[in-house]
């Protein structure tokens, strides 16, 4: 009944607002995410600031949020969430942010690593319907030209068996990425 | 009852002798986990991460199957994965339009009905009380449990223990004559994720948790996470320099350390595995007493 | 048989009681009530498997008052009625001798209520197989289904009144249909005010039905109306644990209370 | 033919923003019966009642449809003026537009329909309302008080003075409350004993005050002037009159160590004992949970040293059963303890306390003679951390609301550390300063820019132990929400204020009704805030919602002066809103048949059992009678009765039932 | 059926409910024109007939609403009441009377929200069940009435 919302329909916040059913305007900048946030300091907006430039709705503001390199740093411990005294599902606005951020190609240059990481593990995913290890650590590494990064961790998982070379399959791998274009690949 | 049982890539590749320690326990206690056919990966941080829809969809179809396969229970030892998958079947249960969505893109039908386990739960459940009658060598050692972030969190999707200062896992390791000791990372982030993108960030998070269980005096750190074991284990090198510091103390599953108390063989529990060696001095089973 | 025109003569003999309420032949094999009030009519009472009509009735009526103290032969339903109405203090103990039938159409003698009680607490109060059986048909039914069936049958309902009439829990002197400030229900028969009717009726007996039947057997119409009260019964008992016509000082299920009683239909 | 007056209220623009008043007004003078009908601005201003006053009069009316606000705002007001007018009061009804309708609904013309629905409902009724008389009642001068804290004791004192008897009952063994337990006071930094105690002791010896201490209300029955409470003396083990309160028996008894609640579990007390030693009563009692003689069976020891003789290990409780005009409640609050927060550490750190406990810490009379040492070790902590809204302004954690007196005494703790530890810091969290009060904020300002104390604004998201040392991470919002680490050795929680304990079965043993907090609720937010919704009881300081002390002092006199009105009169008139059963001619007298089922319905054995009879004495009949003096009008009797021979005056059967009729037949 | 506008009663205590519905007037919480209350001192005081009366009259629903157990004005009102619908409810269902027309709740004098939210759920159930035809319909069914 209460239909109408506070927000901008274009604005960030109206758009999380509507799809996550998360209400930026609900945080009153307690601070306390901030603080608990294991990787606060590796950020370059903190998570209680990442909601107060939501709240304020400008484009300017929204612009740097989605380049912003904090979307990238958030591990999704939900440390957050769990002690934010307004229950509002901080992670969930980080997955949101990045899934935007990435869409409109203005994911945060420091960030390209680890987006790279994440879609070469995606890439496993969709071909074996599995992770290979193997495949990822060597995608990841021909996407980020950082081949010597953990090199010498692979001979000793490889003797601890922790590796093996022959990615495992899946039967129905057909499905797996019919899902896949479904929903990321979709056009 | 057909209990399931949803290993993860992980378990089956970098940490498979935590998938190797759990069924190794539950044998011993004549249980057999299923697995579940032809499973997919659940798409780990990776896929919320990049894309809301497949981060739903790929555990659905887990689910599915196993349900599929008239499994009534889902045991799942990868946190992440307990994380994921549970998440997703709350999510699910809360709007059937999106289930309806779903269970479309995996072309698969999905009630949601399937109860969810993780490591803990599953123990708590099937293993916990026959546990003193079957103690060959008691865990006689100070250990800090280390639950992480994907245990407990979110607490009120999840509902597992409580939200800081979890206990059960500590239940389960005093049951075995461990000393647990009451530490401040139980619940503290590893990186996680990060863990091949910012290896840096790895070593400061984990070192961290370390330090802190090494300072009070831990002898062994007991998980129950592939992410938090190959982070406080394969990336020590990374924590020791991060801290400057030679912290050796090994990282256990708990399925390895209850395996070793109820007389497995360290190889079948995969302890060779692990990159920080696990040779825990033998120690007189004056501890025995408290062993209940 | 002999037992009771033995009992009942002493009793008038005696002049413990002024008239006995009991069963008679009447015209064409049917039986009727009569009222023995000389000793040596006492001959003319019979009993048998035709005597199921509740007598207990005609305690409160005003005639039969006016007689003085009354004695009644009394079957299952009429001593259920007996200690319901006095529950409702329209029957004194000391009014009335209560000339108790078994199953076994053996004679028992009560010389107080008290003793009463503890006869009905031992004796099977529940509902008529009979009945009971067509009452699961009815709630097996859909919803849509029973509301036909019920609008069917009560349709043919021609307000007579005669189930009230022959109900000795209807002894109010004035029913709630002949309210006319303000007009609860239409006076005419019509589909919407025998509903209205037959469901305030069965409402009124609510947790007060000794299920004697008595009102479906005086219907003209032959409607089973006392399905509805019986519904109650069963209700009742469910969801109370009583049976009405049990005690004479229990209080009325409507006018009492658990602090728990379910509530799972309210949000 | 009837002669309604209909009178729609824009209520400014509340009303006529989503409901065509015009509209209502006009489609209202086709109603059958309506005379006159109209709209106004603001009907309840003077012009607007006028309107009302002179229709009734030039247009004859005998009845009267004001539609506006709820009747639970207005209804005196027009009733009032229909009077004034020279008609029956209840011969006026309000339609409410306002709160059910035009607040709640957007601007449709649905909305204007249903507005025209309620009053021709409304008009339907009025046409069947008769005029009715007030009920005059005896009072009772005697007000109960129930809770003896600040809040307590002024309303118990002012009504005292007043010239009217006054039963206070207090739950604890002695009076005093919360107050008593306090070191200084915000904004003045007096001591909190040295203005309470000749309070209590005044309590004690006002020729017009009963006191009872260790007692606990168990039922309360009846109405406003006429009220009867059973009250349970619980026993103390001792014959009060006998005790001299010479402390011998405390000093002498075995059982030493167990936690006392007065010093908020820092310090301990004996198992007979007095809370503390301004106490009033200044005699002890014994703590049968503790007693050694009552566990074991054998000690005695403090029989034996009882220079009076005056213990007594079988004395019962007692119910005394009083009869009262009025109530006051004055139960006060509770602060959550330091369990209630996991990331806080559950309450296993011992130096993680409440902000009671930094009070009795703090107090000269404390358990550390008002040095502040810390818990665990006595040690006098170097840095001190303290976190305000711990719990209040929680939403996650169940409590919305703001606790209100956290961020003055926060600031009174910060400063009374710094007094007495001059080179220790003070770290002060918190998210806003609400210092709203009388030489409030200035007091804040000194905490920070005199005292020194350090403000940081952001919450604490963990507080852990590590080598001895409280690392409490937090934030600071104001420098981009910085992480901030602190090593303390000392927490203080300015934890959230809540409903005191068994506040609900209280409530529910007055009937008065209370808010999701379990705080009581006012009869209205701003125009009876002392008042319930419950004639003759009333409320005084926190038991209504979190308050200071002046606050409190100031409700608990306001409540003084409800009563003392109430008690200005021998009689009091009642609404004559009450069931009655009808009478008829003979020879039926009734429709009652007299069956009595409606009796043990009623909650206030208002019904009665009368009985006709002949001249020569001979009972023709017994029917119900209801006390018009007892009854309430709740009208379940009226719904129960089969003959509907009992109805309602103001909700009769004929009015409810044309209600439904028209409310449906447009 | 898409335009259909069900006509819903709400039978309410002065003391919780309709203080209730106050507070969402006050909090302006919106809610569904569909509603309109009458007032009653006491759930206790609710004739089942007046029910009865109300799907005579056309009603598609009704609501009936007081004080939270234990939190009755007048101690006990609510429990009766709640005892008399218990039976009602059965019997009605029995006859088949569509009793999922017919919504009882408890909503207090703090739960103004609640009170939107009865409102509009009932609403949009009684919106997907229709008009309440069948009952309607018996004023126009013909009387079965045999003897002549």
């Amino acid at each position: 009944m209460s239909g109408i919302s506070i927000y901008k329909s274009n604005s960030l916040a109206g758009q999380i607002h509507h799809d996550l059913e998360v209400s930026a305007a609900k945080c009153y900048q307690c601070g306390k995410c901030s603080a608990g946030c294991p990787v606060a300091t590796e950020m370059d907006y903190p998570p209680s600031m990442v909601l107060r430039m939501l709240q304020t709705e400008n484009p300017v503001l929204e612009e740097k949020l989605l380049r912003s390199y904090s979307i990238w740093m958030c591990v999704t411990c939900e440390m957050c969430y769990g002690r934010c005294p307004m229950e509002i599902d901080i992670p969930k606005v980080m997955d949101y942010l990045r899934e935007k951020s990435l869409k409109e190609n203005k994911v945060n240059p420091k960030a390209k690593n680890i987006v790279k990481f994440h879609k070469a593990f995606l890439d496993s995913v969709n071909y074996t319907g599995r992770l290979s290890e193997v495949g990822l650590i060597a995608d990841y590494k021909l996407r980020t030209f950082n081949v010597v990064q953990d090199v010498n961790l692979v001979p000793s998982m490889l003797a601890k068996g922790k590796l093996h070379f022959i990615p495992e399959m899946i039967k129905d791998r057909l499905k797996i990425s019919k899902i896949f274009k479904k929903t990321l690949h979709k056009k | 009852m057909k209990i399931g049982l949803y290993p993860g890539c992980s378990l089956k590749g970098s940490s498979r002798e935590y998938n190797e320690s759990v069924n190794a326990l539950a044998n011993a206690f004549d249980i057999t986990l299923e697995e579940v056919p032809d499973w997919n990966c659940c798409g780990a941080t990776a896929a919320h991460n990049l894309n809301h829809e497949l981060s739903l969809s790929l555990p659905a179809r887990i689910l599915a199957l196993a349900e599929q396969a008239g499994m009534e229970m889902l045991v799942i030892p990868c946190a992440a994965c307990y994380s994921r998958l549970t998440i997703v079947q709350y999510e699910l249960n809360q709007d059937e339009e999106l289930k309806k969505k779903v269970s479309e893109i995996i072309e698969m039908p999905y009630l949601g009905n399937i109860k969810i386990l993780n490591v803990i739960q599953f123990i708590q459940q099937f293993i916990l009380e026959k546990l003193p009658a079957k103690i060959k060598q008691p865990f006689n050692y100070k250990v800090a449990c280390y639950y992480g972030c994907l245990l407990v969190r979110p607490h009120g999707i999840l509902k597992f223990d409580r939200p800081e200062d979890p206990l059960t896992m500590d239940e389960a390791m005093k049951a075995v004559g461990a000393d647990s000791i009451d530490w401040a990372f139980k619940v503290e982030c590893c990186g996680a994720g990060m863990s091949v993108a910012r290896t840096d960030v790895v070593g400061k998070l984990s070192g961290s948790i370390m330090k802190d269980a090494v300072d009070r005096g831990a002898e062994a750190i007991i998980v129950a996470c592939p992410m938090c074991h190959s982070n406080l284990d394969m990336r020590r090198p990374d924590i020791n320099k991060a801290l400057s510091e030679k912290i050796t103390t090994p990282v256990l599953y708990i399925t390895q350390a209850l395996g070793l108390a109820v007389g497995i063989d360290p190889k079948t529990l995969g302890l060779h595995r692990h990159f920080v060696p696990v040779n825990l001095p033998k120690k007189e089973i004056q501890t025995q007493m408290e062993v209940k | 048989m002999d037992s009771i025109r033995k009992k009942v003569t002493e009793l008038l003999e005696s002049g413990a009681v002024k008239v006995v309420i009991g069963y008679g032949e009447g015209s064409d094999n049917n039986v009727k009530a009569i009222f023995v009030r000389k000793p040596q009519d006492a001959s003319k009472l019979i009993y048998d498997e035709r005597c199921v009509q509740n007598l207990a009735f005609y305690l409160m009526k005003h005639e039969v008052k006016h007689m003085g103290k009354r004695g009644v032969i009394a079957p299952l339903s009429v001593m259920r009625t007996v200690l319901q109405v006095a529950s409702e203090c329209q029957l004194k103990e000391d009014e009335v001798v209560v000339l108790g039938i078994t199953s076994e159409k053996e004679l028992v003698e009560f010389s107080n209520l008290k003793e009463l009680e503890t006869y009905i607490s031992k004796s099977d109060l529940s509902l008529p197989a009979k009945e009971k059986e067509i009452m699961d048909k009815i709630e097996a039914m859909s919803p849509a289904e029973r509301w036909q069936y019920w609008t069917n049958q009560l349709s043919k309902c021609i307000k007579c009144y005669a189930c009230r009439a022959a109900c000795p829990m209807c002894y109010c002197i004035r029913c709630q249909v002949e309210c006319n400030q303000p007009q609860w229900i239409t006076a005419e028969a019509t589909p919407m005010g025998n509903v209205e009717w037959h469901l305030m009726r069965a409402m009124h007996l609510a947790g007060r039905c000794v299920n004697c039947g008595e009102c479906a057997r005086s219907c003209p119409m032959e409607i089973p109306i006392n399905l509805l009260t019986y519904k109650t019964v069963s209700m009742v008992k469910g969801n109370f644990e009583v049976y009405a016509g049990a005690s004479s000082t229990m209080e009325s299920v409507l006018s009492s209370y658990k602090s728990d009683d379910k509530e799972n239909f309210i949000r | 033919m009837a002669r309604i007056g209909v009178f729609v209220c824009h209520c400014g623009e509340n009303i006529s923003a989503t409901v065509d008043c015009e509209k209502v007004a006009s489609v209202a003078s086709g109603f059958p019966g309506v005379a006159y009908s109209t709209s106004y601005k603001y009907m309840c201003s003077d012009p607007g009642q006028n309107l009302v006053k002179d229709a009734i009069k030039e247009y004859k009316l005998d009845g009267v449809v004001v539609a506006a606000c709820s009747p639970r705002m207005h209804e005196p007001t027009f009733r009032r003026a229909t009077a004034e007018a020279g008609l029956n009061p209840y011969l006026c009804e309000m339609a409410n537009l306002r709160e059910h309708c035009s607040w709640v609904h957007d601007k449709v013309e649905a909305t204007t329909n249903k507005a025209i629905d309620t009053v021709r409902t409304l008009v339907e009724k009025v046409k069947r309302n008769t005029p009715l008389h007030p009920i005059r009642v005896p009072v009772t001068k005697t007000a109960l008080v129930i809770g003896g804290g600040v809040a307590g004791i002024q309303a118990a004192l002012d009504i005292a003075n007043t010239g009217h008897k006054v039963i206070m009952v207090e739950r604890d063994p002695s009076i005093g409350g919360h107050m008593s337990q306090l070191s200084e006071t915000f904004p003045t930094l007096d001591c909190s004993q040295c203005i309470l105690t000749p309070r209590m002791v005044e309590i004690a010896q006002h020729p017009n005050i009963t006191l009872y201490t260790y007692a606990e209300i168990e039922s309360l029955e009846g109405f406003i002037g006429n009220f009867k409470v059973k009250i349970r003396k619980k026993s103390k083990s001792i014959d009060e009159k006998a005790c001299t309160g010479c402390g011998l028996c405390s000093t002498k008894c075995p059982t030493k160590k167990i936690s006392s609640e007065f010093e908020q579990h820092l310090g301990k007390r004996p198992a007979i004992y007095v809370p503390f030693p301004q106490a009033v009563p200044n005699k002890p009692v014994i703590d049968k949970e503790n007693c050694t003689y009552y566990l074991k069976g054998k000690c005695r020891i403090c029989e034996k040293v009882c220079p009076t003789k005056a213990i007594r290990f079988d004395q019962p409780d007692e119910i005394l059963e009083v009869e009262i005009g009025a109530v006051v409640v004055a139960t006060g609050f509770d602060v959550k303890e330091t369990d209630f927060f996991p990331e806080y550490g559950y309450g296993k750190y011992k130096d993680v306390i409440t902000g009671l406990q930094f009070e009795r810490i703090a107090s000269a009379s404390g358990p550390t003679q008002g040095m502040i040492r810390r818990p665990s070790d006595g040690e006098i902590p170097k840095t001190v951390v303290f976190i305000k809204c711990a719990g209040s302004r929680d939403p996650a954690k169940g409590i919305e609301y703001c606790s209100k007196i956290c961020c003055m005494y926060t600031a009174k703790h910060a400063m009374l550390y710094k007094h007495k530890v001059h080179d220790g810091n003070a770290f002060v969290f918190y998210m806003d300063i609400r210092a709203g009060g009388k030489n409030y904020e200035e007091f804040v300002r000194r905490a920070i820019t005199e005292d020194g104390a350090q403000y940081i604004r952001g919450r604490v998201s963990k507080v852990y132990e590590k080598n001895g040392k409280l690392i409490v991470s937090g934030a600071d919002t104001l420098l981009g929400s910085m992480p901030v680490e602190i090593e303390a050795d000392l927490v203080v929680l300015a934890t959230a204020s809540v409903a005191s304990k068994g506040a609900e079965e209280l409530a529910q043993k007055l009937h008065i009704s209370y808010d999701s907090y379990k705080f009581f609720s006012e009869a209205h937010p701003k125009l009876k805030p002392v008042e319930t919704n419950t004639g003759g009881i009333f409320l005084a300081g926190a038991c209504q919602a979190p308050k200071d002390i002046p606050e409190s002092v100031a409700m608990a006199s306001g409540a003084a002066v409800k009563v003392a009105v109430l008690f200005s009169n021998d009689e009091l008139t009642r609404e004559p809103i009450v069931a009655e059963v009808n009478r008829i001619a003979p020879p039926m007298y009734s429709t009652c048949v007299g069956c009595f089922m409606c009796q043990p319905v009623c909650p206030y054995q208002a019904i009665e059992r009368e009985q006709i009879k002949d001249r020569s004495g001979n009972l023709i009949k017994e029917l119900a009678r209801i006390n018009p003096g007892l009854c309430q009008g709740c009208g379940t009797c009226v719904a129960l009765c089969r003959s509907k021979s009992i109805d309602l005056h103001g909700y009769t059967n004929n009015q409810v039932l044309a209600e439904v009729v028209a409310l449906l037949n447009d | 059926m898409a335009d259909f506008e069900p006509k819903i009663v709400a039978f309410v205590c002065n003391w919780c409910t309709y203080a209730g519905a106050d507070l969402t007037g006050t909090s302006r919480i919106k809610y569904a024109p569909n509603v309109k209350i009458i007032r009653f001192p006491c759930t206790g005081r609710i004739d089942f007939m007046l029910l009865m009366k109300s799907f005579a009259n056309g009603a598609d629903g009704i609501i009936v609403s007081g004080c939270h157990p234990n939190d009755c004005h007048y101690t006990s009102g609510n429990f009766h009441a709640r005892r008399r619908w218990m039976v009602f409810r059965d019997l009605a269902e029995f006859m088949g009377i569509d009793v999922n027309r017919v919504c009882f709740s408890w909503v207090s004098a703090a739960e103004g929200a609640k009170w939107a939210e009865i409102v509009n759920t009932f609403t949009d159930e009684v919106r997907k069940r229709g008009p309440y035809k069948e009952y309607i319909d018996l004023a126009k069914m013909e009387h079965k009435n045999v003897i002549l």
